[in-house]
């Protein structure tokens, strides 16, 4: 990944969720797109799609996120790939679709079925959006069985990982962290497709692993040339998909380095930062030289004021402070 | 009236089938022999069979909890079915479903769900391909009173009339939920009547009444077909157990009166259809009795079949969670 | 019609209030003094007015994303709503809510929603204690022509029907859910006739006439008031400005047009309710003035006093989760 | 606890809950509980009740989860104490009421309400269900701020706890494990409350820490007993509520122990079990002598099979193997 400093090319994770999005429906028409008000393009990624293949595929729906998000589930079922757009914010009010039906069909019906979604689930935190707004309930997903769950760090990664999402003939949650739609990397203009449950090596280190998801990668990676001033060499891996996980990049990491982070933006309990925390207690025990360390966001709602909501999330600094604590 | 007779004998064919079914089903309930929950569709044999048989065989179907009649109205396979009853891997779902999750694909049926509501939406999708696909397949969900209380069944009806999909809703009003009478439940005097808030027809049809519903359904699924969107269709029937087999063990209070059971039971479908069958000569009583002994057969076979399925292997238990599969633990 | 003079000046000066409030929020967003979503209910004030004047001070109110107005008509302080916009710990919500999430139990506001519908169930409880508890108290939930297609939407009308809770459900139809317009997403003509389904009044209003909101909803409280039951009441209205503060920078195409802005801007509440007061000699020009002035020193001085006040201290992050706190990490 | 075995007045957990609520309604008129066929009381628990406070205190309510969940909420608001019965999987229906307004409106709202609340939440695994009446999806609520979760093991815990939780003055997840309703411990007649977020050693031992959850823990003694007869002393603990968490309880015994078994009927990723491994692997890292052993359902939906089923939870065979698998 060190070329998408040189490379020319560089677009944004909206503009390139969107690039794989168009050549996955130029290439298939059974895809289209389910949500709120696609077709003007309100919410970023899916932008300009209407234009180019209509309103049949781009649907605009009613605030009806239950029932079109299990209609995806039917629409599937007699062959169609749906994706459908929304925000983990909204999935509460859908979450008997996403979960008794999305999730469970395929294994209660003796696998007669495919469910080829793609769910894509923004996550607005960060934006003062509140409690209502900032949801970030991935782990959520992880907990249960049925979903694949996709998390992109940057545009690179995102483009590759949309076009497998899309491909994959299972329920996949594709996570659209907003903290980094805007953010820009080297995006290849040709077709390529990035594997679920390959975790990506960010920054190689010998000292101690952080292991970050979506919008905390940057931050880790910021953390780590913090810690490179101080002689702290940090290995940051990125997983890319929380479900299926790479467990082996990280226990080998951790096998190196003998320290762990882990850095999650979803509340500390039962997040991916504990299950990560677990894995390695369980299979990487005998590796560990220091207690691992968990960040996540803290257990409250997020507050509206600017002046409490920043103090909820992980930060370079928290991060660093966490990688020091390990070495001491 | 209809005057197609292999029709009419077909109407009586699917009903006893899913009689005798579910009454084998009892037995073996109490027998032990099927475990979990099991809700029984006796009395209610016209709404399915009425309906189903004014579907093509490649139209879809979703089911509830209370789903054995059913796939076998929409022509699923009998041994199947009772395989799956009795958790063997030669089941319609290998054994991973059981009573609230029988579901054939190869025949139209997308499965039931055990969560009230939750099958609805699924349906609607499936029209939802229809019309995407630029087919006219259409797509008929069945759900009971207390489930159209449910969120979901005022979205997918909106859902469906603002598309103008090829979508049935069937509901299957038998006055109660569990112990509760949909009179106290449902605002509207009859669910048919909620279809007003979707500008969509609504027709509340005698379910007991196999022919009736057969004419409603055919009138729906037509307009469906030529595109004019769906149609809420209310079936009002009764069922003659309690809401699953072995509940009146701890059912404390009685909610319904044994006279209004039996008031039901007098208007019996399959009786119904009998005479009809026999007073328009379209049937022989030597032929209905000769339609008995088909259906033990088929009862009797199924029973033999499921019994000596084999149940699944322990190496099933991680199959089937994903087309393209990881590594579970 | 109505003859309560002072009730008819009250209808200004609340309208008015919303209207100055709105504007300077707009200014505020322009300068980055206010963050996040804010949305403006410009267009709309004399359906809040309309309705919470017909409320006592002890009834209950609940609101959405876009409910500026609601705590302004309810009577709520205007301080504490600029200073919560402002995210200050001297906010009804001491910074914590923001735009979504004012409330104010103090007078009733039971508080608002960012989640479509998410607040309708709450009303209905809110009436579901009046009743428990043995008072009149009527609640009323405010959301939107969108929201009215969510579950909660069915599943609230139909349990405050059968339990005849005292609630009038407020549907301000300004015909767009974000770009998206009613006439689409809504299967019936008027979103009132979504009444019918529930056995109760579904009554629809030009909303932008204060005194005709006033009018209905204080029949569905009287009607509520006396045990008979909830009603549903459509506010036809219209919003000025963008969905949220800011949006026309990102929605590339226009869903509505220049025409239709236009048209409803001749319609503005507070102008049809200023011409009336002064035709029918309640009030003079000098009196409306004085309002105006009246008012611009509130909003001048909740300005101030949000700018003024303190944003919470870090220790505030942990505060406020449980009644009976827990170690919270 | 030893004189469970000792004392006279056996009843059952469901018996004990019934207790529990019954002496709260008599106390406190605000007190009234919501759910589906309750006053015929098929589920249990609520029998009974209606005979004794009548259909406006035991209220059945139409299949409108997420309206009567929602319209708790609002109850609570204004001054009663709503408790609501139902199961986890009638849940998902239910989730936007649950999670955007119990869990989210007192901080949202800067304090400004108290929701005395107590959702009652069955877990109906274990008896051929399928896979849509057998979530034990409890971790979730554990992850989303909000809920103080309780989670009893046995009828005497069942009584003390529910009391605490009908008193309580937050939001309450009340879980009912039906595995377990049906067993009978000694239950005093008189009013007892247990305090939330203090952990139950049920059985002591020096060798290794098992803390199980629920219907796991008379698998859990279970496993001890074996384990005693090999000569390994097994420490049992039982939270008893997961939200507050009695971490020092956990930390002192693995302390003691240096080894750790956690035992949860949940999925096991981001599960209970893997945040009580995650805090462990943090705070009591310098403890542990061995891998922690982390046991939870396996990664898929209930299966209907008799055959299948039994294979998907932890018994007291795999806890004694993974307390074996410690101590080597
Ligand atoms: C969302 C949800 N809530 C509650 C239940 C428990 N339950 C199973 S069947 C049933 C009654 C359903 O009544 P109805 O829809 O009329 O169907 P019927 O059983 O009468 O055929 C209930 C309450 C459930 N399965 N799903
Ligand atoms: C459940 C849910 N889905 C989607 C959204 C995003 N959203 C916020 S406001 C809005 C439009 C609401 O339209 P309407 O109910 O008519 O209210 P209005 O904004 O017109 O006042 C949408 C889609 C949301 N907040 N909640
Ligand atoms: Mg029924
Ligand atoms: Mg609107």
């Amino acid at each position: 990944m060190t070329q998408v400093q040189t490379e020319t090319r560089d677009i944004t994770l909206t503009q390139a969720l969107n690039e794989a999005m168009r050549e996955e429906m130029r290439k298939d028409e059974r895809v289209f797109i389910m949500g709120e008000d696609i077709q003007s393009g309100v919410y970023g990624a899916s932008g300009g799609l209407a234009a180019e293949f209509g309103p049949e595929r781009v649907r605009d729906c009613p605030l009806s996120e239950n029932a079109f998000m299990g209609a995806a589930v039917g629409a599937a079922a007699v062959g169609m790939r749906p994706i459908v757009e929304s925000a983990f914010c909204f999935m509460w009010v859908a979450m008997d679709s996403l979960v008794s039906q999305a999730a469970k069909m395929r294994y209660m019906f003796g696998g007669q079925v495919n469910l080829p979604i793609v769910y894509r689930a923004s996550l607005y935190y960060g934006g003062s959006m509140a409690a209502h707004h900032s949801d970030r309930s991935y782990p959520i997903f992880m907990h249960i069985p049925g979903f694949k769950v996709v998390f992109p760090s940057n545009a690179y990664d995102g483009k590759g990982l949309m076009k497998t999402a899309i491909r994959e003939d299972d329920p996949v949650l594709f996570c659209e962290d907003r903290t980094i739609l805007g953010s820009r990397a080297f995006v290849p203009e040709d077709d390529y497709a990035i594997p679920l449950g390959v975790a990506d090596i960010k920054r190689e280190g010998s000292d101690v692993t952080i292991v970050a998801i979506g919008g905390m990668v940057p931050r880790a990676l910021d953390a780590a040339e913090t810690l490179d001033r101080e002689g702290v060499s940090a290995e940051v891996i990125d997983p890319r998909s929380l479900v299926p996980l790479d467990k082996q990049t990280i226990l080998d990491s951790v096998a190196k380095t003998g320290r762990l982070v882990t850095v999650d933006m979803a509340h500390k309990t039962c997040s991916a930062a504990s299950e990560i925390a677990a894995i390695v207690a369980m299979e990487g025990f005998w590796s560990l030289q220091a207690p691992v360390q968990r960040l996540g966001t803290v257990n409250v709602h997020i507050p509206f004021s600017t002046a409490l909501e920043p103090l909820c999330y992980p930060t370079a600094e928290s991060i660093a402070d966490a990688a020091r604590t390990t070495m001491s | 009236m209809l005057d197609n007779n292999d029709l009419l004998m077909e109407m009586q064919r699917r009903m006893l089938r899913i009689r005798r079914f579910e009454e084998r089903v009892i037995q073996l309930v109490e027998r032990g022999e099927i475990v979990g929950a099991a809700h029984s569709y006796i009395g209610e044999e016209a709404v399915a069979v009425g309906a189903c048989l004014a579907l093509r065989d490649d139209d879809w179907i979703t089911g509830n909890h209370r789903s054995h009649g059913h796939p076998i109205a929409k022509g699923g396979d009998v041994n199947k079915a009772m395989a799956e009853l009795l958790g063997k891997s030669t089941g319609f779902c290998k054994g991973k479903g059981g009573s609230m999750h029988l579901a054939d694909f190869s025949v139209g049926i997308l499965g039931e769900s055990g969560i009230l509501g939750s099958s609805i939406p699924t349906a609607v999708g499936a029209a939802l391909g229809s019309q995407l696909q630029g087919n006219d397949r259409v797509a008929v969900p069945f759900f009971g009173d207390g489930a159209s209380n449910e969120g979901a069944f005022h979205e997918s009806l909106n859902l469906a009339a603002i598309w103008k999909l090829p979508v049935v809703f069937l509901c299957e009003n038998n006055q109660y939920a569990v112990t509760s009478s949909f009179k106290k439940m449902v605002a509207s005097e009859n669910i048919s009547d909620r279809a007003a808030a979707y500008n969509i027809p609504g027709v509340l049809v005698d379910g007991q009444d196999v022919i009736a519903m057969y004419e409603a359904v055919s009138e729906a699924v037509a307009r469906a077909r030529a595109g004019e969107g769906p149609a809420l269709i209310e079936g009002r029937t009764y069922r003659y157990f309690d809401h699953s087999l072995g509940l009146n063990r701890i059912v404390r209070d009685p909610y319904r009166e044994d006279e209004e059971v039996e008031h039901w039971k007098q208007r019996d479908p399959i009786i119904i259809h009998a005479k009809l069958l026999l007073s328009q000569g379209i049937a022989t009583q030597v032929e209905l009795d000769a339609l008995e002994s088909e259906i033990a057969a088929q009862i009797d076979e199924a029973t033999e079949f499921a019994r000596q399925s084999p149940y699944p292997e322990p190496s099933a238990l991680f199959e089937d969670m994903f087309a393209n599969p990881i590594p579970l633990e």
